[in-house]
């Protein structure tokens, strides 16, 4: 190891993974099919989402697939609509909601707060069985021919002018909203009454914080999505009209209803990832985060203000100009809190002492992305603008940085970040570092030329399309292969560094946390006895005296 | 370059000098939208260039070989509040600016031409007052403000034109407008935007942008025989509009002649301005649209008449200035020899203030 | 118990468990039958728009009753109330903005 | 109190926790606490649940009035009061229900808890005979519906003679009237759909309540069901009034 390196790891030669850990305490298949354990139910998580993390993948190589020629050759025009939306409904509603909350928050909001399981067990194993129904529904959808209404299920279109398998798509949609429901539910509870003594609200760490205000998303968006899809559901199966301008309803309230929650989604999705950034800029520059009370408040306000935006999805489709204008101003307010948090996280570098191991690179890779996700957010919330750019693939680009480029990298800074916590091995440091270069570039070179393509006007979720589109589009599929490298490097080498990887120790990043306070993997109950927090959130001068402690009684 | 791929090469050639990097700007509104468009691409790239340069530098600043210690920071008020301030002032600038275009766009001018379309799966239909009917295509004149009505027969549908920067969804159920004026002769993109079922990408055309010259020899060769009005008027009278809505004093239905633009009451007492919209509305559910003093026996033709059949419906009740012309339209069986755009000068005739039940 | 309850809020669990008298259940039974037949009865009375009115206001007041007493959220901690009040504000926004989208669209179209 | 007590009671049986205690938690006043605010924000979930519909029917009402109103005249102001009444019944039993578990009375605990179940199938009862009603009068929408009774409402003589003021509706308004049952079943059918999973879990606590389980153990899960009847409770207290009475006049 270099001196440039914040890892401290034990000595190999006589370094041993704990014995007793939530691994081992209990073998076969039934003990983890019948768990409570938090850990174990974000390791369930953590398979599952990445099981769909890569049908989704697929089917987006796909699409990049067909879109390299102008003419619809590859996949017919109904095939690539039903490739589309299967790729859309599968990443948000089986891989960006779930990711980062279900596996790492499961994982990691006991521990933060010191305590020794999510408030409500059940719930949370019930939560990934209907994650796990919801998903098996999915895959019956895509199985019998899969469905082509686009993730957003527009009506009239898919209630009365598609014959594909709306109605299982929508009840699987529907049983997924319920699993995110129980998960956002149990962190709420959990942060609000579990918290180890000493533990106050302003104690907590900001990863704590930004999966609370996504929870809250979670908690009161979800069921609206869920009534909007019953009403879906039985306007196709009874014809009940209440979204059919036919009987005399109004197809413009399904876009209402549906963008209630699918515009707080995007929060829910990109929310958790920012306090990963948080979590990992703060270790890695052996710093306090630079305006922790503004950090965590600004995650809080873009929960509030999130719910009150939903209308920008709807500017040309007819809405009142006065509600243009008021939705407009509103999501130029929520854009301010996330200016202020990239650039509390550029400050937090400010004077820090950096290291540049693999999570940190995702989460710097995160910080540019995502400014980037959100500047050209602002382009589309101002009205003027986005009536030219709406509908197009500056929509398709935009959504992609944010999503991919910021979740996706604030997901991949997560795993390996917590990685030894959760195995107890280090994953290998040089290969995964040239994966998260990998990563940035092959998702630029995919997503950057849709900015442009988008300005030219070529409309999202087209099969075929002009041939002067064309040289954009082949590197937008080149960066596609590259970014799938980089995708499945981590799973190659994660799954080798379960057997092979160094063993990592209590605290390979000498992080503050309560959760690198115990050992790795930890303990089925997380710590051997509730822990007293006696410091703030980062304190590292207190880490280091806690050290110099531990040295000295040894 | 040339030594590693030629083929990589002509492709960046090709791309470098064939394919655009910015549509075009053919309209009005285009320029003013891209100026907008350029001032917010410019504070990006500032924001963005700030925040790369603060990463950049702090990472180069403070590695761990140059500052082995960290120096804690709690934070700063001052610095907080400033990055606070700032984009919200921009993006509050970017809010006014944008709304100021928004407005524009959907705010058509009083003298503007109308013409409309009806977008269905898989095609879009536009209808020039003159009776021109064209698939796929809309040709417009230079310099002059054109109106689009648009409205879907089924799904949600969007009308966009990239090189004028405007996009108008298409509604079941409703009459959505956008407008603008077209600068530069040439043929442009016409897209749909919203996905609308497996034909999506093929809801594609042409806008044929023409000089005022050429567009009236387009509009002379491609005539039907019958202006949109005249397709109303024969609708008018098939459908038996007439035996109600005839002007006389024991008409069951209120004179339609001059009501387009004027303001009535209705039978709730509610006061409202006759447009297209209204009278579409009139038309599909007469019932909620009863005019003042009238009784609610006006039955529906709501899936009786396809959206064609009420524009051109809608388009003669417009042009119905004064009693002479439904006068005619009683009279004849025969269509009168082209009289449309023919303005009667005493429109006054009829009482503003009532409109069909 | 091995260890004292922890957070804030838990430390306070103890104390904000109120048994409600049955008196006050029933006084609020007969509050709520009463209401229910003064919103028939006002109902059978014409008074224009101040029907739906009245009648959603008496709604709201047995609401209330149901919520505070019955539900005991009069003697709950401060988080509860907070949850409650959350729930209307959020539901109250769903309801105003979408209402506002359609009535605002009668004001002209610009 | 109770808590207190029980915590005491529970430590005299079982020195280190009471035995209903998740060993997660570090007293039964946390475990309490954590699952009374869980189940109130599932009641947040619920709001929004039928916040949607709530929405949806506001907006119809206003497009659709004429149709509205007369729709609602098909309904019946006896049967909907005496619904009122008997959820209203229901829900005090289910507090005083509560009361008992907490004052640990079982005889009385059983009483409550039966009189709710009771009360809560007379609820469904008396739903069934109004939706048989429709049935009847084919205005069950999209399977068996007709306007017949608003393009003429004289053929109707039983509600006609209750609302002599009603006009025959306009062919394309008459057909509104379908929307109003449309939202008519879709909110009185998730609010029964409600109402059975509560008479589920009461008759589950019902066998358990018999095992003493809550008369010695917690009563927790008895007050967050108690929650969950009572909200139960208060979506028809806004159902009653929206869908029975405010359109009596015109």
């Amino acid at each position: 190891m270099s001196t440039a390196t914040v890892v401290s790891l034990p000595d190999q030669s006589t370094a041993r993974i704990p014995k007793m850990n939530f691994l081992t305490k209990e073998n076969g298949l039934l003990s983890w099919l019948l768990t409570g354990d938090h850990k174990r139910i974000a390791t369930l998580y953590l398979i599952s989402i990445t099981f769909f993390f890569f049908i989704g993948g697929a089917l987006a190589g796909l699409i990049r697939l067909e879109l390299l020629t102008p003419q619809s050759d590859l996949l017919a025009a109904d095939t690539y609509n039903k490739v589309f939306s299967m790729h859309g409904l599968i990443m948000v509603f089986f891989f960006l909601v779930p990711s980062v909350p279900a596996t790492l928050g499961n994982f990691l909001i006991p521990m933060m707060v010191g305590a020794k399981d999510l408030a409500l067990p059940k719930i949370n194993l019930l939560s990934w069985y209907l994650y796990i129904v919801a998903g098996g529904m999915m895959l019956y959808t895509m199985a019998v021919g899969g469905v082509d209404t686009g993730w957003t299920f527009t009506t009239p279109l898919s209630t009365h002018y598609l014959n594909t398998h709306v109605v299982s798509a929508g009840l699987a949609v529907f049983v997924a909203g319920f699993s995110s429901i129980f998960t956002g539910l149990n962190f709420i509870v959990t942060i609000h009454k579990m918290r180890c003594p000493g533990m106050t609200w302003f104690r907590l760490p900001l990863f704590v914080w930004s999966n609370y205000a996504a929870s809250i998303l979670m908690v009161l968006g979800t069921p609206v999505l869920a009534i909007t899809l019953v009403l879906v559901v039985l306007e196709r199966t009874v014809g009940i009209g209440v979204f059919d301008p036919a009987k005399g309803g109004d197809p413009l309230l399904f876009q209402h209803l549906f963008w209630f929650y699918s515009h707080p989604a995007v929060y829910i999705m990109i929310l958790p990832g920012m306090g990963v950034v948080s979590e990992v800029v703060s270790t890695f520059s052996r710093k306090r985060v630079f305006g922790y009370t503004a950090v965590a408040f600004s995650s809080v306000a873009i929960a509030v203000f999130g719910f009150f935006v939903w209308a920008h999805h709807m500017f040309i489709m007819g809405i009142s100009n006065y509600s243009s204008l008021v939705f407009s101003l509103m999501t130029m307010l929520v854009a301010v809190p996330s200016a202020i948090k990239i650039f509390n996280w550029a400050f937090t570098l400010y004077k820090g002492s950096i290291t540049f191991e693999t999570p940190m690179l995702y989460s710097i890779g995160f910080m540019g992305l995502f400014t980037i996700g959100g500047l050209t957010g602002v382009f589309l919330a101002s009205t003027g603008t986005d009536i030219h750019l709406t509908e197009t693939y500056f929509v398709v680009a935009h959504f992609h940085f944010v999503m991919v480029g910021g979740m996706l990298m604030a997901f991949l800074s997560g795993i390996h970040f917590w990685w030894p916590k959760w195995t107890g091995r280090m994953y290998p440091e040089k290969i995964s570092q040239l994966a998260a270069l990998t990563t940035f570039i092959g998702f630029n070179l995919t997503f950057f030329p849709q900015f442009i393509l988008g300005t030219l006007g070529m409309p999202r979720r087209y099969a075929a399309y002009p041939p002067e589109f064309q040289v954009l589009n082949v590197f937008s599929t080149a960066g596609a292969t590259v970014l799938g490298v980089g995708y499945l490097l981590p799973i190659l080498y994660l799954t080798w560094s379960l057997k092979y990887g160094e063993i990592a120790g209590d605290n390979p990043w000498q992080a503050t946390g309560l959760e690198w306070q115990t050992q790795s993997p930890p303990l089925s109950e997380n710590f051997p006895e509730i822990p007293i927090m006696d410091h703030e959130a980062y304190d590292y001068e207190w880490f280091e005296r806690h050290q110099q402690q531990e040295v000295a009684s040894v | 370059m040339n030594y590693i791929s030629p083929v990589l090469w002509q492709f960046i050639e090709k791309w470098l000098t064939h394919f655009p990097l910015f549509p075009p700007e053919a309209s009005k509104i285009a320029p003013e939208a891209d100026a907008l468009f350029f001032f917010m691409v410019l504070v990006s790239l500032v924001g963005l260039t700030l925040v790369i340069l603060l990463v950049a530098g702090f990472s180069l600043l403070y590695h761990r070989k140059r500052n082995p210690q960290a120096t804690q920071i709690e934070g700063s008020t001052l610095l907080e509040a400033t990055w606070t301030i700032i984009p919200l002032g921009l993006f509050l600038i970017m809010f006014v600016w944008g709304s100021l275009l928004y407005f524009r766009i959907y705010t058509p001018p009083a003298n503007a031409m109308n013409i409309y379309v009806v977008g269905k799966q898989w095609m879009w239909k536009a209808e020039h007052p003159g009776g021109q009917h064209e698939i796929d295509a809309l040709h417009v004149p230079t310099g002059r403000a054109v109106q689009l009505t648009l409205i879907s027969q089924d799904v949600f549908h969007s009308f966009s034109i990239p090189a004028f920067r405007v996009k108008r969804e298409a509604i079941p159920g409703r009459y959505t407008t956008v407008w603008f004026e077209a600068t530069r002769p040439g043929t442009y993109h016409l897209f749909c935007t919203q996905y609308c079922g497996t034909n999506h990408s093929q809801m594609i055309g042409d806008i044929v942008v023409m000089t005022p010259d050429d567009f009236k020899k387009w509009l002379d060769s491609s005539t039907s025989g019958s202006s949109l009005a005249q397709n109303g008027e024969r609708l008018f009278a098939s459908l038996s509009c007439n035996a109600c809505h005839n002007s006389t004093p024991e008409a069951r239905g209120p004179n339609l002649a001059g009501v387009y633009g004027s303001r009535v009451t209705l039978a709730s007492g509610q006061s409202v301005t006759v447009d297209e919209a209204f009278l579409r509305q009139a038309i599909l559910n007469p019932s909620e649209h009863v005019t003042q003093g009238y009784a609610p026996i006006m039955p529906t033709y709501q899936g009786q008449i396809s959206e064609d059949g009420v524009i051109a419906l809608v388009e003669y009740i417009k042009n119905l200035n004064s009693d002479y012309r439904l006068q005619q339209t009683l009279n004849t069986t025969q269509l009168p020899p082209d009289n449309t755009g023919k303005p009667a000068q005493a429109g006054g005739s009829a009482a503003p203030g009532e409109v069909k039940q | 118990m091995a260890q004292q309850p922890h957070s804030h809020d838990a430390a306070q669990g103890e104390e904000h468990i109120h048994i409600v008298s049955p008196k006050i259940y029933l006084a609020i039974l007969l509050a709520l039958l009463v209401l229910t037949a003064t919103t028939v009865g006002v109902s059978y009375i014409d008074m224009g728009i101040l029907n739906p009115v009245v009648a959603l206001a008496i709604a709201c007041i047995k609401m209330m009753l149901v919520v505070l007493f019955f539900m005991h959220v009069k003697y709950s901690p401060k988080l509860t109330k907070l949850t409650v009040i959350s729930g209307i504000f959020i539901f109250l926004g769903l309801i105003s903005m979408t209402l506002a989208d359609y009535i605002s669209r009668a004001w002209g179209s610009w | 109190m109770t808590h207190g007590d029980l915590a005491k009671s529970g430590e005299a049986s079982h020195m280190e926790h009471p035995s209903y205690q998740r060993h997660h938690f570090e007293s039964v006043a946390q475990q309490f606490d954590a699952t009374n605010f869980a189940m109130w924000l599932f009641l947040l979930t619920e709001i929004m649940f039928f916040g949607g519909l709530f929405t949806a029917y506001l907006i119809m009402r206003n497009w659709y009035y004429p149709a509205f109103v007369e729709a609602s005249h098909q309904l019946s102001i006896f049967w909907g009061t005496a619904n009122t009444t008997v959820l209203i019944l229901s829900s005090f039993t289910m507090a005083m229900g509560v009361w008992s578990a907490q004052m640990r009375r079982k005889g009385m605990l059983l009483l409550f808890l039966g009189l709710t179940f009771f009360l809560g199938l007379v609820f469904l009862g008396i739903k069934g005979i109004e939706w048989h009603e429709k049935w009847e009068k084919y205005h069950v929408p999209g399977i068996r519906y007709s306007i017949q009774d608003f393009t003429n409402p004289a053929a109707d003589p039983e509600v006609h003679s209750q609302y002599p003021d009603d006009k025959p509706l306009g062919l394309d308004m008459a057909n509104k009237t379908e929307m109003y049952f449309f939202l008519y079943f879709a909110m009185t059918g998730m609010h029964a759909l409600h109402m059975v999973i509560g008479i589920a879990i009461l008759a589950f606590m019902i066998v358990r309540a018999r095992a003493d389980a809550y008369t010695q153990g917690h009563v927790t899960f008895v007050e967050n069901f108690g929650l969950y009847w009572h909200f139960v409770d208060i979506i028809w207290i806004f159902l009653f009034p929206l869908l029975y009475l405010i359109s009596r006049h015109q």
